[in-house]
C-alpha cells in the first residue's frame, strides 16, 4: 500500500483526536444554551485538559502499576478506535486490521482496563463505579453488536469500510431495518458515553454517578488522558453513527478531490449531531440505576428487531 | 370302557390321598396331623405295591418298602418323639380360618386337574388318571405350609409335599430310577433330622415354636 | 518411528511415571519436583507428535489387548491429533505447575496423587486415540475414575465426598448412555470397531436415537444444561491443577466424542440435530455465565464459566451440523474451525486461571472471594498471568479468546444464507444470546480479577506470598500460549484444514480466502478480516507515543497520599464492593432464574448479619423429583420383603400358578 | 477317570476327617489344603477336557463338557481362596468367643461337604442326581447359616431352609415331568434321566410337558438362584451367616443353581421350537435387576447390601442367557466368572472390615483407608469392579450384554439403564462413606488375609483387559452349549 494511504490514515486520526474535545465542548455549550446559561465556551475542554497536564499527579498509597498504566491503555484504545472508523475516506490501511466486532472488542478492552483501575485502589466509590460500568456495558455491548450486524447483513460484510462503501456509494435505497438500528444506536450512545439519562457527567452524587465514580482517584495527567479518551469515545461513537446511518459524503478509495468536501460534510454532521444530542439530554431526565436495564434491554430488542426485519424483507429490508 | 380292578384300586387310593391331603390342611391337632401323615405314607406304600403288582416292576416293590419304612414308621416316630420332647400337643392356630382354606384348596385342585389333563393323556401308565391328584396334593401341602403358624406343622407340610411328589413319580412314570429314589430318600431323612435340630435351636432361643418370632429380618421402613 | 508410535508411547510413559511415582520413597517435595516434570516431558512429546500428525494421513494399529474378538484398535487421524495437541500443550504446563504445587500444598498421599494424576492423563490420551467402542469406553471410564479419585483427594471434608459422589454418578450414567449409543451404532453384527460403524447405514430413527444418546452421554461429561449439575461441585472440590485439567481438557474429550460420533461414525445428519445442539448450547452458555456472575467462590465461578464456554462450543458444532446438512460445506468448515479453535483457547486460558486460583489458595489458603483482595501487590507474577488469562477469557483483542469468538460471530453472521427461513430467523436470536453471554463473561471476569487481585485484602489473613518458581513456570507457559494463539491465530486455524476436509468435505482455503500469517479472514477478505498483530501494534504505538509525549512536555512528578475518602476518614477494606455486591445487579435482573434465599438484618439489629444463598433451580426441577421417585419406589418394593415366611411362600406359590396359567 | 474321582473324593474325605478333628488347631490349614488339592484335580480335569473335548465317565453317570468344567474350575478356585480367607477370619471369630469347638468342627466339615455337593451337581450327568446334589447343598449350608446361634441367624437359616426346600421340591416335580417326557422316547430306566441322552433326543420330547416341566424347574432352581420374587431367603442368609459362607453362597451356589436352570433350558429350547424359556428367563432377569436395584438404596447392613447386588447380577446373567445367541451367552458366562470372583473378593474385604469395626452396620463403618489402606482399597476397588467400571471384567460382560440388548431387546435397554444407574448410586454412596472420611475401626489381632482379595481383583482386571485365547475359545464352546 502506498504512502498516501498512511497519509490519509494519519490525517484522519489526528483530525479526530484534535476535534474530539471541541465536540464535547460544543455539546456542553448547546446544553448550556438550552438551559438558558451562557456556558463555558466551546474550548473549555482544552483548557481543562491542559490545566490537568500541568499539575502534579497524586496517587493513592496502594495504587499499583495497573492504576498508572490504565489511562494510557484507555487513551490508546480510543485513538485506535477512532482511526478504524472511516470518517473522511474509506481507504484506510488500518481498517482491515479490525472490523466492527474488533471495534466492539476494543471498546470492551478500554472499559475493562478502566474498571480494573477503578477497583485497584480499593475505595467504595471506585469499585461501585466499576461494577455499574461493567454492568451497563454487559447489556450495552451485545446491543451494540446487534446494531452493527444489521448493516453487516445488508452489506454482507463486517468490515466498516465495506459497509460504508455499500451504504454510501450504491444508489440511494431506504433500509427500514436501519431505522431500528439507528434508534438503538442512539440509546447506546447515551449509555456508553455516560450521558443523561443513564449517567450524568456533571454530577458527583455517589448514588447516581458511574463514570465519574471510576475516575475519582485520578488526577493530573492521568485524569487528563482519561478525559480526553472520554471525549474521543464520544467522537468515535458519533462518527460511527455518521458512517452507518448518514454515510453520504464520505470519500471512497482514492478520491482525493472529494476530501475537502467530505471534511465539510463531516463537520456539518458533527455540528448537527451534537446539537441533537444536547437537545436529547436536555429534554430527558436521569433515570434510576435499575431502570437502566430496561432502557438498554429496549435498545437490545430494537437492534434484534432490525436484524429480523432485514431478514424478513430480504434485500428490500 | 370298564376299568380293571387294579385300576379302580389305584384310583381309590388316589382319592384317599386327596382326602387325606384335605384333612391335613384342615386338621387342628398336631398329633392327629402326624397320624394323618403316617396314614398318607401308608396309602402311598400300598398304592406303590399295587402298581408294582399290576405292572411287575421289581424296583417298585423296593420303593414301596422304602416308603413304608421311612414315611410310615421312621419319620412319624421321629416327629412323635420330637413333640414329646418339646411337649407341644395343643391346637394349631392357622392364619386363615379353615373354611377359607378349604375354598382356596378347591380352586387349587381344579387348576391342578386342568394342568394335569394334557400330561396324563401323554402318560401311558395305568395310573395316569391319578397324576392330577398327585399335583393337587403337592399344591395342597404347599397351601398347608403357607397357612400354618407353627414350625412343626410346616415341616409336616413339607414332608407331605414330598409324599405328593413321590406319588406323582409313581403314578406318572412308575417311579424314578433307583439312584434318584435313594438320593431323594436320603435327602428327606437328613432334612428331617436337621429340622429336628432346628426345633431345638428355635425352642431354646425363643422358647416357643411359634414362627411369628421369626419375623424380625425385614426391610426397616 | 511414525507419529502414531510416538503418540502411543506417551500414555505408556505416563503410566510408567505414575507407577514409579507410586513406588518411589522420596520426600514429598522432592517426589513432586521429580515426577511431575517427568510427566511434563511426555506432554511436550505428545504435543509435537500430534502437531505433526494433524496434517499426516490417518494411521491405525491394533494392540494385542482387549476382548477376544475385539482387540484394542488405535487410530490417529486429524481430529484426534488436534485434541491430543491440546492435551499435550495444556498438560505440560499443568505438570510443571504441579511440581511446585503438590510439592508443598494440596493434601493427600503424594504417591497416590502422582499415580492417579498420570493415569488420568494417559486415559485422556487413550480416549482420543481409541478406534473401537470397547477401548473407548474403557479409557473413558478410567478417565472418570482417575479424576474422581483426584477430586476426593481431601476426603475428610464431607462436601468434597459429596461432590465426588455426584460427579461419579452422573459420569457413570452418561457412560452407560454412550455405551447404548455404541450399541445402536454397531447394528447387531457385534463388530465394535469404529470402521465397521462408519460403514453401517442406520435408519433415520435409529440414527437420531444414537445422536440423542451421544448428546446426553457426552453432555453429562461436558456439562450441558441440565446435566451440568456435578460440574460446579466437583471443580472446587478438586486440587486446582486437577480442576484445570478437568475443565481444560476433560470437558473437551466429551466434545471430541460428540464430534466423532456425529460427524464420523454416523453417516447421515438431520438438520434438527443442529437446531437441538445449537439451542442447548446457547441455553447452556447463557445459563453458565449468569450463574458465574453471582458466585462468591472463585473456583465455582470459574466452573460456571467453563459451562458457558462449553455451551458456546456446542452451539458452534450445532451450526456446523446445520451447514453440513444443507451442503454448505464451505461455511461448515469455517464453523468447525471456529469451534475447535475455541476449544483450544478455552483449554488454555481456563487452565491458566485455575492454576492462578491454585497459587492464590496456596498462598492465602482462602477460596472465598469475600476474603481476598489486593494480591497484585504481593504476588505480581501470579497477578500478571491472571491478567492475561482474564483478558483472554473476557474475549478481548488481541488475545486468543477474542480470535475464536470473532470467528464464531462471523459464522453466525453467515448463517442467514440457510435455505430454511425459520432457521435463518432463529439466527439473530442465537447471535444475540451469544453476544449476551460473551458480554456478561467480561463482567464476570472483571469481578473475578478485581476482587481477587485489586483493592485491599478483605481479611487480614488473606496476605499471600508470590508463587514458587515451578508454579511460575507453569503459569508462564500457558500465558505465553494464550498470547501466541491470540497474535497468530492463522497458524493453528489453517492447521485444522485436514479435519475440515475429512469431516465436512471442504477446505478452509475456500472458507478463509487469503488468510495470511497477518490477517485472519472469514470467507472473503473484503467481507471480514482481523489482524491481531496490527491491532496490538496500533495500541502499543499509540500508548508509546502518548506516554513519550506526556513525559516530554510535562514533568512527571508524583505524590503519594491516602485515597480520597470524601472526608469520612475511616475508609477501610470492608467498604470495598464485595463479590455479592458485584453479582447483585445480575441477581436483580435475572431473579426468576435463581433460587434465592436471603436473610437481611433489620435496621435495629445490634450485630447485623447479611446472608444470601443462591441455588440452581434445575436441581429442584430435574433431579430432586427423580430421587424422590426412586425413594418412593424402593419404599414400595421394601414392603415386599416383609419378614414373614408365609408371605414368601405365597410369592412362590403365586409365581408358580401364574406361570403355569401363562404357558397354558 | 481319576480326576473326577479325586474331585469328588477329596472333599468327601475332607468332610469325614474334619467331622472328627475339625476343631483342632490345624483344621483350618487342612481345610485349605484339601481345597487346594481339589483345585489341582479340577485343573487336571480342565486340562484334559480342553485337550480331549467332552467326555462321560462311569456308565455315563458323570459327564464333562466345556460348560460344566468351566464352572468346576471356578468353583474349586473360589472354594480354595475362600478357605484361605476363612483360616484367618475364623480364627479371629473363635478368639472373640463367637464359636465353640464343636461348631468349628461342624463348620469345617460342612464347608467341605458343600464343596462336594457343588462339584457333584456340576459333574453329574443325571438330572435326578443334579437335584439330589442341589438339595444336599442346601442341607450342607443351612446349619452354617445358623452357626452363630443368634436369633437372627436362626431365623435366616429357617427361612433359607423352608423356602429353598419348597423351591427344590418344585424342581423335583419338574424333573419328574421331564422324566415322564423322556421315558416316552428313551424308555424307562436310568438312561432316561441322563442329560447326554436327553440332549440327543431333545427334538422328540413332548413340548407341552416340557414347558410345564420348565416352569417347575425355573421356579424351583430359580429360588436358589435368587430370582425376584423368589429371592427372599438370600439377603437374610448372606447377612447372618459367617462371611466365608456368604462368599461361597454368592460366588458358587447361585452359579450352580443357574447352571441347573440352563441345562434344562437347553432341553426345552430343543423340544419347543418357540423361545418360551428364553423369554421367561429374560422376564425374571429384568425383574430381578430392577427390584434389586431399588432394594439396594435401602440397605443398612453391608452384607445385605452386597447380597442384593448379587441378586442384581444374577438377574443380569439370567437376562443375558435368556437372550441367547453367541455373544449374549458368552457375555453371560463371562459375567458369571467375573461376578463370582469380584463378589467373593468383596465379601472377604467386608468380612475384615466388619471384624475391624465390630459391626456390619454401614453407618458405623467409616474411613477404612485410614486404619488399613489395604482393606479399604480392596473394598473400594471391588465395589468399583462390581459396579461395572472398566477396566474390570464385569464391565466387559456388561458392555456386551447392554449393546446386544440395545439391538435385540431395545425395550429393555432403558430399564437396564435406569436400574444400573440406581444401583450405582446406591452402592457407591455407601461404599464411599465406608472407605473415606474419619475412621472408627481398630486394629486386628491378626494381619488380614488380603491375598485372596487382590488375587481375585487381579484376575477380574485381567478378564477386562486381556482374555487369553484358549480361555476365550473355552467360553465360546461353553456359550455354544448354552445356545
Amino acid at each position: 500500500m502506498n504512502p498516501e494511504f498512511f497519509a490519509s490514515q494519519l490525517f484522519q486520526t489526528l483530525l479526530a483526536v484534535l476535534l474530539a474535545p471541541v465536540m464535547l465542548g460544543w455539546v456542553n455549550q448547546c446544553r448550556a444554551w438550552l438551559q438558558n446559561k451562557t456556558g463555558p465556551g466551546v474550548l473549555q475542554p482544552y483548557r481543562v485538559i491542559l490545566k490537568l497536564f500541568r499539575k502534579d499527579a497524586v496517587l493513592a498509597h496502594n495504587a499499583s502499576w495497573l492504576f498508572r498504566f490504565a489511562p494510557y491503555a484507555v487513551f490508546g484504545c480510543m485513538v485506535l478506535a477512532v482511526s478504524i472508523v472511516p470518517i473522511l475516506a474509506t481507504d484506510l490501511p488500518f481498517s482491515p486490521a479490525a472490523d466492527v466486532i474488533a471495534l466492539v472488542g476494543l471498546f470492551a478492552l478500554a472499559r475493562v482496563f478502566m474498571a480494573l483501575a477503578a477497583m485497584d485502589v480499593g475505595t467504595a466509590f471506585g469499585s461501585l463505579g466499576a461494577r455499574r460500568e461493567m454492568f451497563v456495558a454487559s447489556l450495552a455491548e451485545p446491543a451494540l453488536l446487534m446494531v452493527f450486524f444489521t448493516p453487516a447483513l445488508i452489506s454482507q460484510s463486517t468490515a466498516l469500510t465495506t459497509i460504508v462503501e455499500t451504504l454510501a456509494h450504491r444508489e440511494l435505497t431506504i433500509y427500514p431495518s436501519l431505522a431500528f438500528a439507528a434508534v438503538a444506536f442512539v440509546m447506546l450512545l447515551l449509555a456508553e458515553n455516560a450521558r443523561i439519562p443513564v449517567d450524568n457527567p456533571a454530577t458527583h452524587l455517589e448514588l447516581t454517578m458511574i463514570h465519574e465514580a471510576m475516575i475519582l482517584e485520578y488526577s493530573a495527567r492521568h485524569l487528563a488522558l482519561l478525559e480526553w479518551a472520554h471525549a474521543l469515545k464520544l467522537m468515535t461513537y458519533a462518527s460511527i453513527g455518521i458512517a452507518l446511518f448518514l454515510p453520504w459524503g464520505i470519500a471512497s478509495a482514492g478520491q482525493w478531490a472529494m476530501m475537502p468536501l467530505s471534511i465539510l460534510a463531516l463537520l456539518l454532521k458533527l455540528l448537527l449531531g451534537s446539537a441533537a444530542l444536547a437537545v436529547l439530554e436536555a429534554v430527558s431526565a436521569k433515570m434510576r440505576i435499575f431502570r437502566v436495564p430496561e432502557f438498554l434491554g429496549m435498545a437490545f430488542l430494537l437492534a434484534v428487531l432490525g436484524m429480523l426485519t432485514r431478514l424478513l424483507l430480504g434485500s428490500a429490508g | 370302557m370298564t376299568l380293571s380292578f387294579t385300576q379302580q384300586l389305584i384310583n381309590l387310593m388316589a382319592c384317599l390321598l386327596l382326602l387325606i391331603a384335605f384333612a391335613m390342611v384342615s386338621q387342628r391337632r398336631i398329633l392327629r396331623l402326624i397320624y394323618l401323615f403316617a396314614l398318607q405314607g401308608l396309602v402311598l406304600a400300598i398304592n406303590t405295591a399295587v402298581v408294582a403288582l399290576a405292572t411287575q416292576q421289581p424296583h417298585l416293590y423296593f420303593s414301596a418298602a422304602l416308603t413304608l419304612g421311612l414315611k410310615v414308621i421312621v419319620l412319624p416316630w421321629l416327629l412323635h418323639r420330637l413333640i414329646d420332647r418339646l411337649n407341644i400337643r395343643w391346637d394349631i392356630e392357622t392364619l386363615l380360618n379353615i373354611p377359607t382354606i378349604m375354598l382356596v384348596g378347591i380352586v387349587v385342585v381344579i387348576i391342578a386337574f386342568n394342568l394335569a389333563l394334557p400330561i396324563s393323556q401323554l402318560a401311558g401308565t395305568i395310573t395316569r388318571s391319578s397324576l392330577g391328584i398327585a399335583m393337587a396334593s403337592v399344591l395342597l401341602s404347599f397351601l398347608m405350609m403357607i397357612t400354618r403358624r407353627k414350625a412343626v406343622p410346616q415341616v409336616i407340610g413339607f414332608l407331605a409335599m414330598e409324599n405328593g411328589l413321590f406319588f406323582a413319580a409313581t403314578s406318572a412314570t412308575y417311579g424314578m430310577p433307583m439312584v434318584v429314589e435313594l438320593g431323594i430318600a436320603l435327602d428327606v431323612l437328613v432334612g428331617t433330622f436337621i429340622f429336628g435340630i432346628f426345633f431345638f435351636q428355635i425352642r431354646e432361643t425363643f422358647d416357643s415354636l411359634d414362627i411369628h418370632h421369626l419375623e424380625k429380618l425385614k426391610e426397616k421402613t | 518411528m511414525s507419529s502414531l508410535d510416538a503418540v502411543l508411547a506417551v500414555p505408556l510413559y505416563w503410566m510408567a511415571v505414575g507407577l514409579s511415582g507410586l513406588a518411589s520413597a522420596a520426600s514429598r517435595g522432592r517426589h513432586a519436583r521429580l515426577f511431575f516434570p517427568l510427566g511434563a516431558l511426555g506432554g511436550v512429546v505428545l504435543a509435537v507428535a500430534a502437531y505433526v500428525a494433524i496434517s499426516a494421513s490417518p494411521q491405525s494399529v491394533i494392540l494385542p489387548l482387549g476382548l477376544p474378538d475385539l482387540p484394542f484398535h488405535v487410530r490417529l487421524d486429524a481430529l484426534s491429533a488436534f485434541f491430543l495437541l491440546l492435551l499435550g500443550v495444556v498438560s505440560t504446563g499443568v505438570s510443571v505447575y504441579c511440581g511446585g504445587y503438590f510439592g508443598s500444598a494440596g493434601g493427600g498421599e503424594i504417591r497416590l496423587l502422582c499415580l492417579q494424576y498420570h493415569v488420568f492423563l494417559a486415559s485422556m490420551a487413550l480416549v482420543l486415540l481409541a478406534d473401537d467402542a470397547y477401548l473407548f469406553m474403557v479409557a473413558w471410564e478410567t478417565m472418570a475414575l482417575a479424576s474422581y479419585f483426584l477430586v476426593v483427594t481431601d476426603d475428610e471434608v464431607e462436601s468434597v465426598r459429596r461432590a465426588g459422589l455426584l460427579y461419579l454418578i452422573v459420569a457413570h450414567v452418561g457412560a452407560i448412555a454412550i455405551l447404548l449409543c455404541f450399541g445402536t451404532l454397531q447394528l447387531g453384527q457385534w463388530n465394535y470397531t469404529f470402521d465397521a460403524m462408519r460403514s453401517n447405514t442406520l435408519s433415520v430413527g435409529w440414527a437420531s436415537v444414537a445422536f440423542l444418546l451421544a448428546l446426553f452421554g457426552f453432555g453429562a461429561k461436558a456439562g450441558f444444561v441440565p446435566v451440568h449439575i456435578w460440574l460446579p461441585e466437583a471443580h472446587p472440590a478438586a486440587p486446582s491443577p486437577v480442576s484445570g485439567l478437568m475443565s481444560g481438557v476433560m470437558l473437551k474429550t466429551a466434545i471430541y466424542g460428540l464430534l466423532r460420533v456425529s460427524f464420523d461414525l454416523l453417516h447421515i445428519q438431520l438438520w434438527w440435530w443442529g437446531v437441538v445442539a445449537l439451542s442447548v448450547g446457547l441455553i447452556t452458555a447463557v445459563f453458565g455465565v449468569l450463574f458465574a456472575a453471582v458466585q462468591t467462590d472463585m473456583k465455582r465461578l470459574l466452573a460456571y464459566s467453563s459451562i458457558e464456554n462449553i455451551g458456546i462450543v456446542l452451539a458452534g458444532s450445532g451450526l456446523t451440523i446445520l451447514f453440513h446438512t444443507y451442503d454448505m460445506d464451505v461455511l461448515a468448515a469455517l464453523a468447525l474451525a471456529a469451534t475447535l479453535f475455541h476449544c483450544l483457547n478455552h483449554a488454555l486460558f481456563k487452565t491458566l486461571l485455575f492454576l492462578v486460583t491454585g497459587s492464590v489458595m496456596h498462598a492465602t489458603s482462602h477460596r472465598s472471594l469475600g476474603k481476598l483482595g489486593g494480591l497484585i501487590r504481593r504476588m505480581p507474577w501470579v497477578a500478571a498471568a491472571g491478567l492475561i488469562g482474564t483478558l483472554a477469557i473476557a474475549g478481548l483483542p488481541p488475545l486468543n479468546g477474542f480470535a475464536s469468538e470473532w470467528m464464531l460471530f462471523q459464522v453466525f453472521l453467515l448463517s442467514p444464507s440457510l435455505p430454511n427461513s425459520y432457521l435463518s430467523m432463529l439466527v439473530p436470536v442465537a447471535t444475540a444470546a451469544l453476544a449476551l453471554a460473551v458480554a456478561v463473561a467480561g463482567y464476570v471476569i472483571v469481578k473475578f480479577y478485581g476482587v481477587v487481585f485489586l483493592g485491599m485484602p478483605r481479611e487480614e489473613s488473606a496476605q499471600g506470598h508470590d508463587a514458587g518458581s515451578w508454579e511460575r513456570a507453569g503459569l508462564l507457559w500457558l500465558a505465553i500460549w494464550c498470547i501466541l494463539l491470540g497474535l497468530l491465530p492463522v497458524f493453528v486455524v489453517s492447521a485444522m484444514d485436514p479435519i475440515a476436509r475429512a469431516f465436512v468435505g471442504a477446505t478452509l482455503n475456500d472458507s478463509m480466502q487469503e488468510s495470511s500469517w497477518l490477517f485472519l479472514t472469514a470467507f472473503r477478505p473484503e467481507r471480514a478480516s482481523y489482524s491481531a498483530l496490527l491491532f496490538l501494534l496500533g495500541i502499543v504505538l499509540t500508548v508509546l507515543v502518548s506516554y513519550l509525549l506526556v513525559r516530554r512536555f510535562y514533568h512527571g512528578r508524583v505524590r503519594r497520599s491516602a485515597p480520597w475518602d470524601c472526608g469520612y476518614g475511616r475508609l477501610d477494606a470492608r467498604m470495598q464492593d464485595s463479590a455479592e455486591g458485584f453479582g447483585q445487579p445480575i441477581k436483580q435482573i435475572f431473579e426468576p432464574l435463581f433460587k434465592l434465599e436471603r436473610s437481611q438484618p433489620s435496621p435495629f439489629d445490634a450485630r447485623p448479619v447479611y446472608r444470601s444463598k443462591i441455588e440452581d433451580r434445575i436441581w429442584y426441577w430435574a433431579y430432586a423429583p427423580v430421587i424422590k421417585a426412586a425413594d418412593h419406589l424402593s419404599a414400595l418394593v421394601g414392603v415386599l420383603h416383609h419378614g414373614r415366611v408365609h408371605l414368601y411362600l405365597i410369592y412362590s406359590f403365586a409365581t408358580l400358578l401364574a406361570l403355569l396359567l401363562l404357558i397354558q | 477317570m481319576i480326576e473326577i474321582a479325586l474331585l469328588l473324593g477329596l472333599p468327601l474325605a475332607g468332610a469325614m476327617l474334619l467331622a472328627l478333628w475339625g476343631n483342632r488347631a490345624w483344621a483350618a490349614d487342612m481345610n485349605a489344603s484339601m481345597s487346594l488339592l481339589t483345585l489341582l484335580a479340577a485343573a487336571a480335569l480342565t486340562a484334559r477336557t480342553i485337550s480331549q473335548g467332552p467326555m462321560t465317565a462311569w456308565r455315563e453317570l458323570f459327564f464333562v463338557d466345556a460348560l460344566n468344567v468351566f464352572l468346576v474350575a471356578l468353583t474349586a478356585f473360589v472354594a480354595f481362596t475362600t478357605a484361605l480367607f476363612s483360616r484367618v477370619y475364623m480364627r479371629v471369630e473363635q478368639e472373640r468367643g463367637k464359636l465353640s469347638p464343636a461348631r468349628l468342627r461342624l463348620y469345617h466339615s460342612m464347608y467341605q461337604m458343600f464343596n462336594f455337593t457343588m462339584l457333584l451337581a456340576l459333574l453329574t450327568n443325571n438330572v435326578g442326581i443334579l437335584w439330589v446334589a442341589m438339595e444336599g447343598a442346601t442341607l450342607a449350608t443351612v446349619l452354617l447359616v445358623s452357626l452363630y446361634r443368634t436369633p437372627a441367624s436362626i431365623e435366616a437359616a429357617w427361612k433359607y431352609f423352608i423356602l429353598c426346600g419348597v423351591g427344590i421340591a418344585q424342581a423335583l416335580f419338574g424333573t419328574i415331568l421331564l422324566y415322564l417326557a423322556a421315558e416316552k422316547v428313551l424308555g424307562a430306566g436310568g438312561n432316561a434321566l441322563l442329560w447326554t441322552h436327553l440332549h440327543a433326543v431333545q427334538e422328540q420330547l413332548e413340548p407341552n410337558v416340557l414347558s410345564i416341566a420348565f416352569v417347575f424347574v425355573l421356579v424351583g432352581y430359580g429360588t436358589k438362584v435368587g430370582l425376584v420374587p423368589l429371592h427372599n431367603w438370600l439377603p437374610d442368609a448372606h447377612a447372618e451367616g459367617p462371611t466365608p459362607i456368604s462368599a461361597v453362597l454368592s460366588g458358587l451356589l447361585l452359579n450352580v443353581a443357574l447352571y441347573a436352570v440352563v441345562r434344562n433350558k437347553v432341553l426345552v429350547d430343543g423340544a419347543l421350537a418357540s423361545h418360551l424359556a428364553g423369554h421367561l428367563m429374560m422376564g425374571f432377569g429384568l425383574l430381578s435387576v430392577l427390584v434389586a436395584a431399588l432394594f439396594l438404596s435401602r440397605q443398612k447392613d453391608v452384607k445385605r447390601l452386597f447380597a442384593y447386588s448379587s441378586i442384581e447380577h444374577m438377574g443380569i446373567i439370567t437376562f443375558a442367557l435368556g437372550m441367547g445367541g453367541p455373544v449374549a451367552s458368552f457375555a453371560g458366562l463371562l459375567h458369571m466368572t467375573a461376578h463370582s470372583l469380584t463378589k467373593s473378593a468383596i465379601f472377604f474385604a467386608v468380612g475384615h472390615a466388619a471384624q475391624k469395626t465390630g459391626t456390619q452396620i454401614i453407618d458405623q463403618i467409616r474411613g477404612l483407608i485410614r486404619t488399613s489402606p489395604a482393606v479399604g482399597w480392596g473394598l473400594m476397588l471391588g465395589s468399583i469392579a462390581i459396579l461395572g467400571m472398566p477396566p474390570f471384567g464385569v464391565f466387559a460382560s456388561e458392555f456386551l450384554i447392554l449393546t446386544t440388548a440395545m439391538q435385540q431387546q431395545p425395550w429393555a435397554a432403558p430399564l437396564l439403564l435406569a436400574a444400573l444407574g440406581v444401583a450405582f448410586a446406591a452402592i457407591f454412596s455407601k461404599v464411599q462413606a465406608m472407605v473415606f472420611g474419619e475412621t472408627t475401626a481398630q486394629r486386628l489381632p491378626h494381619p488380614p488375609a488380603l491375598l485372596p482379595v487382590f488375587l481375585h481383583l487381579f484376575l477380574v482386571l485381567l478378564l477386562g483387559l486381556y482374555i487369553p485365547p484358549y480361555l476365550a475359545e473355552w467360553y465360546r464352546t461353553a456359550a455354544g452349549l448354552v445356545g
